[in-house]
């Protein structure tokens, strides 16, 4: 429930609360701490950060390149636990790990839970695991106040959506189309009937990424969810325009 | 779609519709005995099947133990048992009212395949292929193109097998309403490895018959080369529950100890892992980052194994051995010599551990080896192996004209 | 050895004998029940026979007439029909108690398929191979010699086909005793034109009672290519007897007006002539000497035919067309798009003559192609002709890699 | 007769006559025309003149490059025979015409006859033309005091050489050994087995050719043949020390 308070107590302040995204490791913890201080100071509510893996199927081309050369850098599991656990103790905002599942089997599930929960995490995405084959985990995540965030798609139907909801903690990420990360998504009144369905299906946060740009991209989902997800926009600005180039782009979206 | 503690659908979410689909319309499909019927007609018209069961006499006599038969696999259409697969998906897709389908290829054999699947049926087609794969195998290239199919060079990874398959998952999830992913081989999320398994078991039955009717009883044991698998659960499930020794042989490279190999069931180099949506041993780091892998032959060159053949591995009900690149080169050498037949690199893997085994056995004793496909396919990378002058010289002269 | 005007033996006298025990050994297994039956049990378990009979159904939807069924010789062993040919041969050989074979070759096939029989039966082959196909045709080379033949470049004349026959006659005159010739085609002296047909109509014999299976009577006509015209007469003699149109379809190369062609029967090029122990039609001048012919297909691109096709030209009973180079890469482009299926270059010209006539058909009827081989093999030659830039890329840097 | 008769009447002269060969056009007629001349100047008592094909089936490497070569320097038919006339008429002793029967063929049976008769020619040699394909021709020949002259194998049965015998006229051609022409036999008991057979089954001049040599080689024949063939040996003498040392070597003959 932890995850899930601090988020609703946040959102009682805010229209819409920002979430942003970046691979650890890439282009390094260094770089990656200074984006994070950047991002914290400039209002942002919920930081993700991705345990590399080399086989990331869920994501699109530019993440795929982060992981890969982080991974190529030498990042372990291990530096991006301690990675995380210095975050958590810097910044009052809630810190989450996303990854694939075989980053958390590999490492043992108990085992991985521990080392999150000593770190200060307080929730996990991981994209290729449904309930039906990490119900246990998730159940396990639940009991050490780590929220199991599940995923929500359009192709998810009223009953699924209702099914993941009996799983999920903290807070509903809801995929905003179809494919892999990366992709801008069209708004529309198809796209707004999919954001009522996540809605009336629970009580949990929404928070939906869909390739935000800008200020209006934000301000579309407000009233319609409570979180905006800034994902691979972050990674392309960083490579382009350099570290210091978040700072400002997250101070415009709000 | 679990087999013992392996295979299950680790997908994301967006896709669990899909396979909710997919599953119903397979499950419908074993339960319909029409669908198997239209299923062998189709193999029967268009690719020749049933396969024979060629009986090797001169290397039976050349080891002097087992009657050596060989299932012959590379007589299908395309030239390999890749196409009882995609044959057998092309039926569901027809079913499943999608007009396009995406594949993932190493060695080029399932790219082609699919390809000629989707002519026949009328699918668009795309297939995602390493980009080390697409240099290595243009031939493969020339002909999915021009059967119509459009070949993606993936630029990912280590640009190999496993990054065609994420490469075609990515597609799936962007495209699912229309499309359908031919996965190539008995792994990735339930209920592929079932699934193909099921199309692939076309070989064991025919087989199982087969050497019952020219050999007069049961063979001894059964081999088979183990990449992904399907070939190996193809034949191994004529005789699953039968008193027959079933052997599943892996890509040995250059040795189990130079950790240049794909052994995931012999070897000591791989663990349990969770990837490309299912789980089962994979060559991997203690971090669960995937290894790069290497063989002689592209298409046993993956990371993962059937969860199947893992589940098989524990309860000790298939034996798995390895044999190395240069064993490889000599059984192929061998069997085109003795018998004529040359089998692909692949399959050649099965040859070398049934030649080593065969004259421990009694004369009457019967030996099957699954011939996967054909190695006519592998021109560019066996004359290489054998390090032919001539064929070296006709490369460069060919090029010569080229650039004129 | 005559049919109507043509065939005989002319053949110099040291070899009489040799004849004369091979017409013995020829007509002693056409009396023998058991050795036809022989002959198909061992092209059953070797080579897939019968091969299926299949149906096209994207091609006859597109050209809106006949049906459209494909006769798939290129799922033999060693993807062709010559598979028939030298099996059959090989049995022959083998009872007459030789130990060596040889072969004339030219695009490479039948001496693929001898070098695979040499193997199967354990006898010694040599190939002659004009010089100039064995550039052309490096990887059929290649095989050959795994296969444990030797394959010899023949340097005289135009250093094609037709003096890779006269080398393959100098050969057998000096080591008759132990060595058979195994003609590769039904020219040549009595009785291999209509040995050759005979071993070959295995293909007719099956397409006759498959047609009738599956479409329910006899086709209205067989299209074949027509090179030395063994696949031809095999798939015609199922239909000799009946009311059944046969279409022979020779290689129109840059045109019948070009004089860069291989047509004998249909053109206005070719006489009457005695060459190679036989007496056709052949493309010659008017002193009588051999001209030299053109054929993107390497296995069309000969300067006789076989007599018994003269003969049923002369009858009417089989009308002969051409194909030129250009509708048969035109053909082989809408087969695979259209089916996944890959025709060789020669069978493709039969395609091309199909396509030409299928709508002019009613619906109710049927057409058989005769698929002689497959095009894979094709792959230098079929790149080529495609002008495809990705596999000039790729010869290119595969040369590089070798000139290290 | 004619052909017989003369050869037989030299026969009673000489131990053993000497046959030549050579294949019309190669190099050029001109050369032909000094080759014959020291043949004839040193008592060669035939001459065996070859109308150059393409496809020379029974000709070994060296008879068969001069085939091609004489073709692709443009000889025809038509000028072979008109060689043909004028070296009968300029020399007296028998010359032949050597070829394969599609020359023959295509130039038409009777017409080609008539033609050789014209121009003087005694006989004919036709290796692919056994007498089951050409006994029409023969007797045609025959008939134009044009011998048909038979080759006899060493695979020949008696009861085969006593049937080409019957078609044969002016000498019967003993080959020698299988194979092509071009290569040295041996000698041996065989051999001469083979000779006497073929001794038995003809009243015929008996040729035999199998790459003479020397005086020693022709000498070996006397007593066991009429006739000695010189065949590809003329060729390579004349390719490699030119067209004058055929007189000399002839004259070493015998």
């Amino acid at each position: 429930m932890q995850l899930e308070e601090t988020l609703k107590k946040r959102r009682k302040e805010k229209d819409i609360l920002l979430m942003t995204h970046l691979v650890l490791g890439y282009p390094s913890f260094e770089v990656n701490r200074r984006i994070i201080r950047q991002m914290v100071d400039n209002g942002v509510d919920c930081i993700e950060m991705q345990i590399p893996f080399s086989e990331p199927m869920a994501d699109g081309p530019v993440i795929l390149k982060a992981n890969q050369d982080s991974l190529a850098a030498g990042t372990t599991v291990a530096a991006c636990l301690e990675f995380g656990r210095e975050m958590a103790a810097s910044y009052d905002i809630p810190f989450l790990f996303m990854t694939y599942y075989n980053i958390v089997f590999k490492y043992g599930e108990e085992r991985f839970l521990e080392a999150a929960k000593a770190a200060g995490i307080t929730g996990l995405i991981i994209p290729d695991l449904p309930p039906e084959m990490g119900g246990e985990f998730m159940t396990m995540a639940r009991d050490r106040e780590i929220a199991p965030i599940l995923i929500i798609a359009p192709t998810s139907t009223d009953e699924r959506m209702a099914e993941l909801n009996g799983w999920a903690d903290g807070f509903i990420y809801c995929a905003a189309r179809r494919g892999v990360t990366g992709k801008k998504s069209e708004f529309g009144s198809e796209f707004y009937e999919y954001l009522a369905r996540c809605r009336r299906a629970t009580s949990l946060p929404l928070a939906v990424g869909f390739g935000i740009q800008n200020r209006d991209d934000v301000a579309a989902l407000i009233g319609r969810a409570d979180m905006a997800v800034i994902g691979s926009r972050t990674i392309r600005l960083v490579d382009e325009e350099g570290p210091e180039a978040v700072g400002p782009f997250i101070a415009s979206l709000r | 779609g679990f087999f013992g503690h392996w295979g299950g659908a680790y997908i994301p979410e967006v896709l669990h519709q899909t396979f909710r689909q997919l599953q119903e319309e397979y499950d419908k499909a074993r339960q319909d005995p029409s669908f198997w019927q239209e299923y062998t007609a189709l193999m029967a018209n268009y690719s020749c099947r049933p396969t024979p069961l060629t009986y090797a006499a001169n290397l039976s006599r050349h080891f002097g133990g087992a009657q050596i038969y060989i299932k012959r696999e590379d007589l299908n259409h395309t030239g390999a048992h890749k196409a009882n697969n995609v044959m057998g998906q092309g039926l569901l897709v027809q079913r499943m009212g999608k007009k396009r389908v995406i594949a993932e290829t190493g060695a080029g054999q399932h790219g082609m395949a699919t390809a000629t699947m989707a002519a026949k049926f009328g699918f668009a087609c795309t297939i995602y292929m390493g980009e080390v794969d697409v240099r290595r195998q243009r031939p493969n290239v020339f002909w999915m193109e021009k059967m119509g199919a459009t070949v993606v060079p993936v630029k990912d990874g280590s640009r190999t097998l496993k990054d065609a398959i994420n490469e075609a998952f990515r597609d799936w999830v962007t495209n699912l309403d229309d499309t359908h992913y031919v996965f190539g081989t008995a792994c990735g999320p339930a209920p592929f490895p079932e699934m193909v398994s099921w199309f692939q078991s076309i070989i064991g039955r025919e087989a199982a018959r087969q050497i019952v009717e020219q050999h007069g009883r049961l063979p001894a044991r059964v081999y088979a080369c183990v990449g992904g698998g399907s070939n190996a659960m193809g034949v191994f499930q004529g005789f699953l529950n039968d008193d027959v020794e079933l052997v599943g042989v892996e890509a040995g490279g250059h040795g189990l100890d130079s950790g240049l190999h794909a052994a995931r069931l012999c070897g000591r180099d791989a663990s349990p892992g969770v990837a490309q949506g299912y789980k089962t041993m994979f060559l991997q780091n203690d971090d669960g980052q995937m290894l790069e892998t290497h063989s002689v032959a592209a298409g046993l060159d993956y990371v993962g194994v059937s969860p199947i053949l893992s589940d098989l591995a524990d309860k000790k009900r298939v034996r798995f051995e390895s044999a190395t690149d240069s064993e490889v080169i000599a059984a192929l050498d061998l069997t085109m010599r003795l018998e004529g037949i040359i089998p692909a690199l692949e399959s050649s893997h099965a040859f070398v551990q049934a030649f080593k085994e065969a004259s421990d056995l009694p004369n009457n004793a019967a030996i099957i080896i699954n011939m996967s496909g054909r190695g006519d396919k592998d021109i560019f990378t066996i004359a290489h192996a054998f390090d032919d002058p001539s064929w070296k010289e006709f490369i460069i002269a060919r090029a010569d004209e080229y650039r004129k």
